[in-house]
């Protein structure tokens, strides 16, 4: 039984120290980069509470592409790094206080869980047995559930949306490819026949 | 593996008509040029038939109880999605004149008001924290639609990260919540939470967190002066009136159907909350100079006052947060259609002072906005009172009296911002006149107005119709 | 006839005021509207530039008889007077068949206030008391609407004048036929209006004006008190009609009422009250400062008002409640005390003043004590009887006054006189007549009345009868001084204003008439009715109309020889000191003037009564009034009220605002207090809810 | 019993005025019209509510004209109805509201179809507060009110207009919102809004106190008593004529109506246990406003601070519940309303020659304005409550019916008897006597025709009902004596109560 | 030394903790903030599969999946924002936001 433990520590202290890391780098790299060794340790704890999927998910979803993103950001815009962390300190003693007290009520509250008396009969969907986690998953997400699914999927939508209506920038001056532009060109339109006699030029 | 069948999904048919009316258009924007004229009038129609297909459905359940339609949600999706509607139609010219007609806005605010059909139905946390999100993500981009606005963009990201940490919030109590009950159907949590623990407590403080923030209720309002400055008028006017519906809505069916046996915790928050809110936002309004700004702390006081019907937690007091919200509805949509008419021919302006002498220079407009004004001060015989009316007198019955002393007190704080532009628009010297009104801004106003003085006369059925309304919650 | 009695002043009075404003209307008409705003402002605007070139040049205001007489002024006299002398014709009528016929009535005219069991009717009550009165007012207002005629032939406004003259008759009369409190009061404060009215009559004094508000008021006090008998005999008796409350008097002996913690014997207390209202009318001491000051009215006003009649109003209450005074001893020792008490205050002052009116107002004065002092001791028909009286010779003397002041043209001083009595031999020798009469020479009407006081005091039974005994007898010999030296020094020696004297003249006969009627009655007026009001005949002539005193008026009959002359020898030693002093040996007030300064500047300013009220009641009224305007309304009521709390509710906004950074932080961080509060709450005090 | 709802038609009539004008033009010929459209507005609105006081029946305590709509859904209906306190006020409002219009015909220059509308919208709310019989109705037509004065008082007051027009209306709101609640509670103790059942209701002991107080706390201010006065003379000092007479003549009177309507009769026991300090306030009003009025420079503040002194003798009578003091405190305000309406339309007079209220710039008017001299001295009289006017007939029933009960009150209260003839007086004599020497006054003229109009019926009335005030105290005796039985039953019955215990 | 779902519990307050903590502490950078809420919401996640599995219930984490998806959908939605603020006033600081107050 020590060696759950012990891996439940690594991966917890891990996770806490890194995500503490986060908030306290001077360098938004270096944030993001503990932010992906949070999540990774995050995900040792999911796999140790048994959800190896989300487990999975984290790594791909959060580490391949959330945080790639964040990176990609920071990256791109200027951000002049040596002014980071000024005035970190300056609430720092009363912003501790409140988190601190914040902190210890949800720890109490927490730390002395029990299941409440009427649990076990409230329980929609109970965990299968003998099917592996992606398989219990995704009987329920894709039949019981399929309303958040596809309320999901209308998310991203709006995410997707809302990204380019914002982002997108429609330079103008900036040529485009018009391929029915320019597979609807004809002799007509493109090609004018001027008829310049000799000695007189264009000017007249 | 069985099958669900299609017909089992008709409560669901005004949102799912709206999220593929939405896609249509996206389609129709996407692949035609300059159709934001038409994608525009295609979601004003979309939702319009979504507020009476809303209207003209009968109770039932849809995905296993994740989605509900009671009278309660139809009551609050012909409001949410008929203010989503006018918010539109007040936007259009706006749009035009100041050159930002694309057709996502249009878009976006369908799927948002997808988002709070969701929401209102809600049966469950998971569709509840769905339906918030993509409510919520639509508004985030709205508010920074002029992208190219510093202010904008301000108020965007403002709105971003707050209701981000917000519904981390709400998130988090859900899982306290989950935890401790085991289920996240609002049925199942109302049997498992009948004998309450503190723990329940803690989940119940988080999620009325994220809703407080919604519906901006003090301390969870701070988002909402800066953002209603900053964002485009017209989606201030949207911010104003939909979202606020679907978060009280939700508010409403979160607390009434979920937590039915711990009551005295939830009251108390929501007494707190409201007197906050209610006294905040008589108070700080007075200080502002920009209209909107005012607005937005106005609406932070009328959340309080709303949120004094829910805390009775009884069918009348529900009663009079729906007629509340009905209320409130017709009011800020005219005192925005009032703002956005605030155009001279050199732009906008959206200072109070502005509207100096506007009983002179446009009789008509400052008469409707005086009567709204009076009527968001809650002064008889207008709407606005009734509003007022019906809540207290849930919260008296409730034995609030606290609550109801401390709340029209603050009403009459409130009456003296409310004034203080009745005064600007008839006691002082006339400014310069504002261009005329475009037509749809005039009807708007016209029936806002006409609504909030005239609602007197025959106001039995919409209190019919929110006393029905409430009773399903119970 | 009754009705007509009472109205047809009235209706004098309001044809006379019609006239009066018809008139007044003509000279200056009202502003005529148009709905063209413009047009109007500019024409007001040219209005007033035009007028005010129009003003200076045809009407000025400072020599106001230079205004044309009033339109219509001769037929508001004619009707006035002749609508008077057949009021005064009716009331010798009623008089003789009240008086002497017992004809008692009560008319009852119609309901004027019924609210739950409190009941007033607008009745007239006409008895033997009211008999009295009613010749008494109609006769002198008769002769002073008549005298008025030739008085006020200079003043452009003759019709108002003769319009108020009528209103106060009628008020007065409606006084003396009151068949309740109500009715009473409203013919008190009635006749106060009208003295307001006439006092103030020359508007553009100030003087006027001043003493006219203070008539006014020092009467208000009094009224305080009468209303508040008023109130306290309806609430024990259930009415305020005079047969019902005398009915029921003696069941409210031994009675209390907890007045301010005092619990006051009921009928005392009620006594009490209803007299202050008449020391407030009848310028009894504390409250007389009123009557000098009213003498800045026009004359005939104050031989009607302030002599005759309106003043004696008091003494006609005493006498009509007098079943209720009887009950009272201490209420009516009272009486005795304050009239003995203006007797004797009013006459000193009268010694020294100077203007003719006003000596002879502190007379009027001093003889209303006497009235009084008959009243305390219970001799209620013999103060009637001097009340009678008095109304001849007073008016007499106050309309003699004013013939004097006219052939001197308006000059009252009776320092700037002197010798007039070739001049203007007529008014010489009716003001002797009336100054015979007041201080009591033998055989004349105040003879009989006063000595009948001063005799009734001898032998009054009440703890200051004694007082009021030396006290008047006192007065009595200071009266005589004082009247003496009024006509020696206005009539006798040599005249001090050559140009006023030469110029000065006979009055025209509608002036001598009065004067002579009024001689008459004050040598006629005493002897032949001595019986009926102080003599045997008393019972049969007043029967329950004032309580009878037989004891009393025994008594008197029975008074030892040494007090009957007592009051005619007091008479003839003043006599013969002012005329020692002031027709021998005018040195010698001079020098005694000298010798006594402090002694004479105190009577000379009336004992310091204005400026004693000046201090304790105006001055710290208005200092009051203003700390209670600024310091109360507006730094207390407002500074804590509403503009306090709005300044606080600014504060609170502007901190409430500056809470609004507009950081991210400081929004998630009030987001992380809110909630961090709220799980507190519940963790350590609200989760114990459940 | 009607066979038309003659009620609602009077209380709503004048809205017909306000459509017309709505109709005119904004040139000048519309302005003209809409003076004309207001004046007759008001005037039919006057015939009407005249038959309504022909059909009355006042020897019934009963409600009458009563009609009934269902409205709020359960938590307020539509009832009017008219018993014996109301019906005087009715009257009181429509009659004076022509005199308004009239008095406004040329003081009010600009926005004259606005001004005409505020007005004919206020005497919808105010013959509808007086007539409603559901709580919520009450409170509807009562804080309405607030609207168009606000407007009037802003638009076309004075110079310190907004002051006055904003601490009229925060202040008044104040008080009365404090009452909404204590309406709602009454709903859910006994179930109704109906007034008339409401009146039969037994409030429990422990409630009594605190819906008495909600509802001081909202008639006091209207009222307005010590010390919650001074939005009044601030109000009336900026209003124009014509609201001044409005606010003075009828708004004032909403409080004391609100006291006899509810105070008395629906929480008998602690009106009983709190009339000491109505008392008491009565008689600082009384007192304190009087001094205060003495040392005013400005008429109309003066003519305010005496009504609020007149208002302390209404809120003693009425509360010493006594018949006389009652129907006393009745006439007080009828009288008051028609009095002190009088004065501020003689100041108004003035005002409109002069553009000035400032006694100073006064006097010797008499010289130069005859019939007005005779005309304000008649209303200053009857403001000192001159026994022949109907100012006595209120303030000596009220002292009567109040010494019945408490001594010292009604003695102390006697005292304004005193000091209002100083303070009306003082200011009688400094504008109408004296000479005059201000070269301004030079061209002044006096009263016009119109302005003889509009003063005619008050003087008529104020001498009527000094002579002879039986029509209005017989009208209201009846309800009168059926409210003070049932007043002292309550009373008898809270007692024997307290015995059994 | 068993470990409880109080463990887990406590990591995820922990995390919570440390994600408000970075909202409000943070002076200069708002990408931070955005990392902030991403902690926050693991923290959640965190909570709702700890649950999941010891009430045996797969609700949880069907939750947390789709936490996950919303998550990501608001991160793009959040950078975008802050792409476009960035293009107007060139920089991400937080004490910079703060045109509009008051």
């Amino acid at each position: 039984m020590i060696i759950p433990a012990l891996f439940f520590y690594l991966f917890a202290g891990v996770c806490i120290a890194a995500a503490f890391m986060v908030i306290a780098a001077k360098n938004p790299v270096h944030s993001v980069l503990y932010l992906i060794l949070a999540f990774v340790n995050a995900a040792g704890l999911f796999v140790m509470m048994g959800a190896e999927f989300l487990a999975m998910i984290l790594i791909v979803v959060y580490v391949g592409a959330v945080a790639v993103l964040f990176l990609f950001v920071v990256m791109m815009l200027d951000v002049d790094f040596a002014e980071l962390r000024q005035g970190f300190l300056q609430y720092l003693p009363v912003g501790a206080l409140v988190g601190a007290i914040f902190l210890a009520e949800l720890l109490l509250v927490v730390g002395a869980w029990v299941i409440g008396p009427g649990v076990p009969q409230t329980i929609a969907a109970p965990i299968p047995t003998g099917v592996n986690n992606t398989e219990a998953i995704g009987r329920v997400l894709y039949t019981q559930y399929v309303y958040y699914f596809q309320a999901a999927a209308v998310v991203l939508l709006v995410a997707m949306i809302g990204a380019i209506v914002l982002t997108l920038r429609h330079k103008t001056g900036v040529k485009r490819q018009d391929i029915g532009e320019q597979v609807a060109r004809t002799k007509a339109t493109a090609i004018e026949i001027v008829n310049v006699k000799p000695g007189q030029g264009l000017g007249a | 593996m069985n099958a669900i069948p299609l017909s089992s999904m008709t409560p669901a048919l005004p949102e799912i008509v709206l999220a593929a009316g939405a896609m249509a258009l996206l389609m129709v924007g996407a692949f035609r040029e300059r159709s934001a004229q038409l994608v525009n009038l295609g979601a004003i129609m979309l939702l319009v038939a979504a507020a009476f297909l809303a209207a003209a459905l009968p109770d039932g359940t849809a995905f296993g109880g994740s989605f509900t339609v009671d009278g309660f949600a139809r009551f609050m999706k012909v409001l949410a999605f008929g203010g989503s509607a006018v918010a539109l139609v007040m936007s259009l010219d706006y749009l035009a004149v100041e050159k930002q007609q694309k057709f996502e806005f249009a878009i976006l605010i369908l799927l948002s008001a997808t988002g709070m059909g969701m929401l209102i139905s809600a049966g469950d946390l998971i569709a509840l924290y769905l339906g918030l999100e993509l409510m919520s993500l639509s508004l985030y981009v709205v508010a920074a639609f002029n992208r190219d606005s510093v202010r904008s963009t301000e108020a965007g990201l403002k709105y971003f990260v707050l209701g981000a940490l917000s519904s981390g919030m709400l998130l988090y109590g859900c899982s306290l919540i989950y935890g401790f009950t085991g289920t996240v159907s609002f049925a199942g949590i109302a049997k498992a939470s009948a004998n309450g623990g503190i723990g329940l407590t803690f989940g119940l403080v988080f999620l009325f967190a994220g809703f407080c923030f919604k519906v901006s209720a003090v301390p969870f309002h701070m988002w909402t002066p800066d953002v209603y400055e900053g964002a485009p008028t017209p989606v201030s006017a949207f911010f104003a009136a939909a979202p606020k519906i679907a978060a009280m809505a939700i508010f409403a069916r979160a607390t009434i159907s979920a937590f039915p046996g711990i009551v005295p915790q939830w009251q108390q928050i929501v007494v707190f909350v409201a007197i906050a809110s209610m006294v905040l936002g008589a108070f700080a309004a007075i200080g502002q100079r920009n209209i909107k700004r005012l607005m937005a702390y106005s609406s932070i006081g009328h959340m309080g006052f709303a949120l004094v019907g829910l805390a009775s937690g009884t069918a009348e007091g529900v009663q009079g947060v729906l007629v509340y919200m009905s209320i409130y509805l017709a009011m800020t949509v005219g005192a925005f259609a009032v703002i956005l008419s605030m155009r001279r021919p050199e732009g906008m302006v959206e200072q109070i002072s502005d509207l100096a002498g506007l009983s002179r220079t446009n009789p008509a407009m400052a008469f409707f906005l005086a009567l709204l004004l009076f009527s968001l001060a809650g002064i008889p015989p207008l709407a606005g009172f009734f509003a007022k009316y019906y809540v207290f007198l849930g919260a008296i019955k409730a034995g609030l009296y606290g609550l109801a002393v401390i709340g029209v007190l603050a009403s009459v704080v409130g009456a003296y911002y409310y004034l203080l532009i009745v005064k600007i628009m008839y006691f002082d010297e006339p400014a310069k006149g504002f261009q005329p009104m475009p037509g749809e801004l005039k009807a708007v106003l016209g029936v806002a107005g006409l609504f909030n003085l005239l609602f007197f006369v025959y106001p039995a059925p919409l209190i019919a119709a929110a006393g029905a309304a409430a009773k399903s919650l119970f | 006839m009754y009705q007509a009695i009472v109205l047809l002043p009235l209706l004098g009075a309001i044809l006379a005021g019609a006239i009066s404003l018809w008139g007044a209307r003509a000279r200056f008409p009202g502003a005529e509207p148009s709905d063209d705003h413009h047009a109007h402002d500019h024409a007001a605007n040219g209005h007033a530039h035009h007028a005010e070139a129009h003003a200076g040049a045809a009407h000025d205001d400072h020599h106001a008889p230079a205004e044309p007489a009033a339109e219509g002024s001769r037929a508001a006299e004619i009707i006035t007077t002749s609508l008077l002398a057949i009021a005064m014709v009716l009331s010798w009528i009623a008089f003789w068949r009240v008086g002497f016929g017992g004809e008692e009535q009560r008319i009852v005219l119609f309901n004027w206030m019924i609210s739950g069991d409190f009941k007033v009717d607008w009745a007239l009550r006409v008895d033997s008391l009211t008999a009295v009165m009613l010749v008494v007012v109609t006769t002198v207002s008769g002769l002073v609407h008549l005298y008025s005629i030739g008085y006020m032939a200079e003043d452009p406004y003759r019709p108002r004048f003769f319009a108020y003259l009528s209103l106060f008759t009628f008020a007065m009369l409606a006084l003396v036929t009151a068949d309740n409190l109500a009715q009473l009061f409203f013919g008190w404060e009635g006749v106060g209006l009208a003295s307001y009215l006439l006092i103030g009559f020359w508007y553009h004094k100030p003087e006027a004006n001043a003493a006219a508000i203070k008539a006014f008021i020092v009467n208000r006090v009094g009224d305080f008190g009468f209303a508040l008998g008023i109130f306290a005999v309806f609430m024990m008796t259930g009415s305020i009609d005079f047969d019902t409350i005398f009915a029921q008097a003696p069941s409210l002996t031994g009675k209390t009422i907890n007045f301010f913690g005092w619990h006051a014997d009921a009928l005392t207390l009620i006594c009490l009250l209803l007299f202050m209202g008449a020391m407030g009318k009848s310028a009894q001491f504390l409250l007389h400062t009123w009557l000098p000051d009213a003498m800045e009215g026009p004359t005939p006003v104050s031989a009607l008002i302030h002599a005759a009649t309106m003043v004696t109003a008091g003494v006609f209450m005493v006498a009509r409640l007098s079943p209720l005074f009887e009950l009272s001893p201490n209420a009516a020792a009272f009486v005795t005390l304050v009239g003995a008490t203006t007797a004797f205050f009013a006459a000193t002052v009268g010694l020294v003043q100077n203007d003719i009116k006003r000596i002879v107002a502190y007379s009027t004065c001093s003889q209303l004590g006497y009235m009084f002092v008959a009243m305390g001791v219970g001799a209620y028909s013999v103060g009637m009887f001097h009340l009678f009286t008095h109304a001849f010779f007073k008016a007499l003397l106050f309309l003699g006054s004013g013939s004097v002041i006219m052939a001197m043209h308006h000059e009252q001083d009776i320092r700037n006189m002197g010798g007039l009595k070739d001049k203007i031999p007529f008014t010489y020798w009716t003001m002797v007549i009336g100054t015979l009469a007041l201080t009591g020479f033998p055989l004349t009407a105040g003879y009989f009345s006063k000595d009948a006081i001063i005799e009734a005091a001898f032998v009054g039974k009440n703890p200051f009868a004694a007082y009021a005994f030396v006290l008047t007898v006192a007065a009595a010999g200071l009266t005589a001084f004082y009247s003496w030296r009024l006509i020696y020094k206005t009539f006798h020696g040599t005249p001090h204003d050559k140009h006023h004297y030469d110029a000065a003249r006979e009055s025209p006969a509608v002036i001598l008439i009065p004067l002579g009627v009024l001689a008459l009655g004050s040598i006629a007026a005493g002897y032949p009715f001595k019986e009926f009001f102080a003599g045997h005949h008393v019972a049969e002539f007043f029967r329950e109309s004032v309580k009878q005193s037989a004891a009393v008026i025994e008594a008197i009959h029975h008074s030892p020889k040494i007090v009957v002359w007592t009051p005619t020898v007091m008479m003839a030693l003043g006599w013969g000191v002012a005329t020692y002093f002031y027709l021998y040996r005018p040195d010698i007030p001079a020098s005694m003037m000298r010798q006594h300064d402090a002694l004479y500047r105190f009577l000379l300013n009336k004992w310091y009564f204005d400026e004693i009220y000046d201090v304790i009641f105006v001055k710290p009224a208005l200092w009051l009034g203003r700390l209670l305007w600024k310091g109360g309304d507006g730094r207390v009521i407002d500074g804590f009220g509403p503009d306090g709390v709005s300044a606080r509710v600014l504060d609170v906004t502007r901190n409430v605002v500056r809470l609004q950074t507009g950081y991210l932080y400081h929004y998630a961080f009030a987001m992380l207090i809110g909630a961090a509060a709220l799980i507190t709450w519940f963790m350590f005090a609200g989760g114990g809810a459940r | 019993m009607a066979s038309w709802p003659i009620l609602s038609v009077t209380t709503f009539l004048p809205l017909a005025g306000v459509l017309f004008i709505l109709m005119l033009r904004n040139d000048e010929a519309g302005v003209r019209n809409a003076r004309w459209v207001a004046l007759w507005t008001t005037v039919v609105t006057f015939a009407v509510s005249l038959n309504l006081l022909w059909r009355f029946d006042p020897s019934s305590p009963e409600f009458q004209f009563v009609e009934k709509v269902e409205w709020l859904g359960g938590y307020g209906a539509y009832k009017m109805g008219v018993d014996g306190i109301s019906l005087p006020f009715v009257i009181l409002t429509t009659a004076l509201m022509p005199l308004c219009i009239a008095a406004s015909w040329q003081s009010i220059q600009t926005r004259v179809k606005e001004y005409m509308i505020a007005f004919l919208a206020l005497e919808v709310l105010m013959v509808g507060t007086f007539s409603a019989l559901d709580l919520v109705l009450f409170y509807l037509f009562f804080e309405g009110g607030l609207i168009p004065m606000f407007l009037i008082i802003g638009v076309w007051g004075g110079p310190r207009r907004v002051y006055a027009s904003f601490k009229f209306f925060l202040y008044t709101l104040l008080g009365s919102v404090l009452m909404l609640l204590a309406i709602m509670a009454m709903f859910w103790q006994s179930g109704t809004t109906d007034i008339v059942t409401l009146l039969r209701h037994a409030f429990p002991r422990e409630m009594q106190p605190w819906l008495w107080l909600a509802f001081f706390a909202s008639f006091a201010v209207k009222m307005p008593m010590w010390p919650v006065h001074t939005w009044l003379p601030d109000a009336h000092v900026e209003a124009p004529t014509a609201g001044s007479v409005i606010l003075a003549a009828i708004l004032l009177k909403m409080g004391g109506y609100g006291f006899l309507r509810f105070s008395l009769p629906m929480f008998p026991i602690a009106s009983a246990d709190f009339a000491p300090l109505i008392f008491a306030l009565s008689v600082i009003a009384i007192v304190y406003t009087s001094l205060v009025a003495i040392v005013q420079d400005d008429m109309k503040k003066l003519i305010a601070y005496s009504s609020v002194a007149h208002m302390g003798f209404v809120t003693m009578g009425i509360f010493a519940a006594t018949a006389q003091g009652v129907a006393g405190g009745i006439f007080q305000m009828i009288s008051h309303g028609i009095v002190s309406a009088a004065l501020f339309l003689c100041v108004g007079v003035v005002y409109d020659r002069m553009h000035s209220r400032e006694i100073a710039a006064y006097g010797g008017l008499v010289s130069r304005m005859p019939v007005y001299a005779a005309v304000f001295l008649l209303f200053t009289l009857a403001n000192v409550g001159l026994p022949g006017t109907s100012g006595f007939v209120g303030e000596f029933l009220t002292l009567l019916g109040t010494f019945r009960v408490n001594i010292v009150v009604a003695t102390l209260a006697t005292i304004g008897v005193i000091l209002s003839a100083g303070y009306a007086l003082w200011l009688y004599r400094k504008v109408v006597f004296g000479k005059l020497e201000k070269p301004s006054l030079a061209g002044i003229r006096d009263m016009g025709w119109r302005e003889g109009v509009v003063f005619a019926p008050l003087v008529i009335l104020t001498l009527l009902f000094g002579f002879y005030p039986k029509p209005v105290l017989d009208l209201s005796a009846a309800s009168v004596t059926a409210l003070l039985e049932n007043y002292q039953r309550a009373l008898g019955a809270a007692k024997t109560a307290a015995m059994l215990q | 030394m068993t470990i409880g779902l109080g463990h887990y519990l406590s990591v995820a307050a922990i995390l919570f903790t440390l994600g408000i903590l970075g909202i409000f502490l943070n002076r200069k950078n708002v990408i931070v903030i955005l990392m902030s809420i991403e902690l926050i919401l693991l923290a959640v996640n965190i909570n709702l599969v700890a649950f999941s599995t010891h009430i045996g219930d797969i609700m949880g984490q069907v939750f947390a999946l789709l936490v996950l998806t919303v998550a990501a959908a608001e991160a793009a939605i959040g950078l975008a924002i802050l792409v476009v603020y960035f293009r107007n006033r060139g920089s991400i600081a937080v004490e910079d936001i703060n045109l509009m107050k008051g």
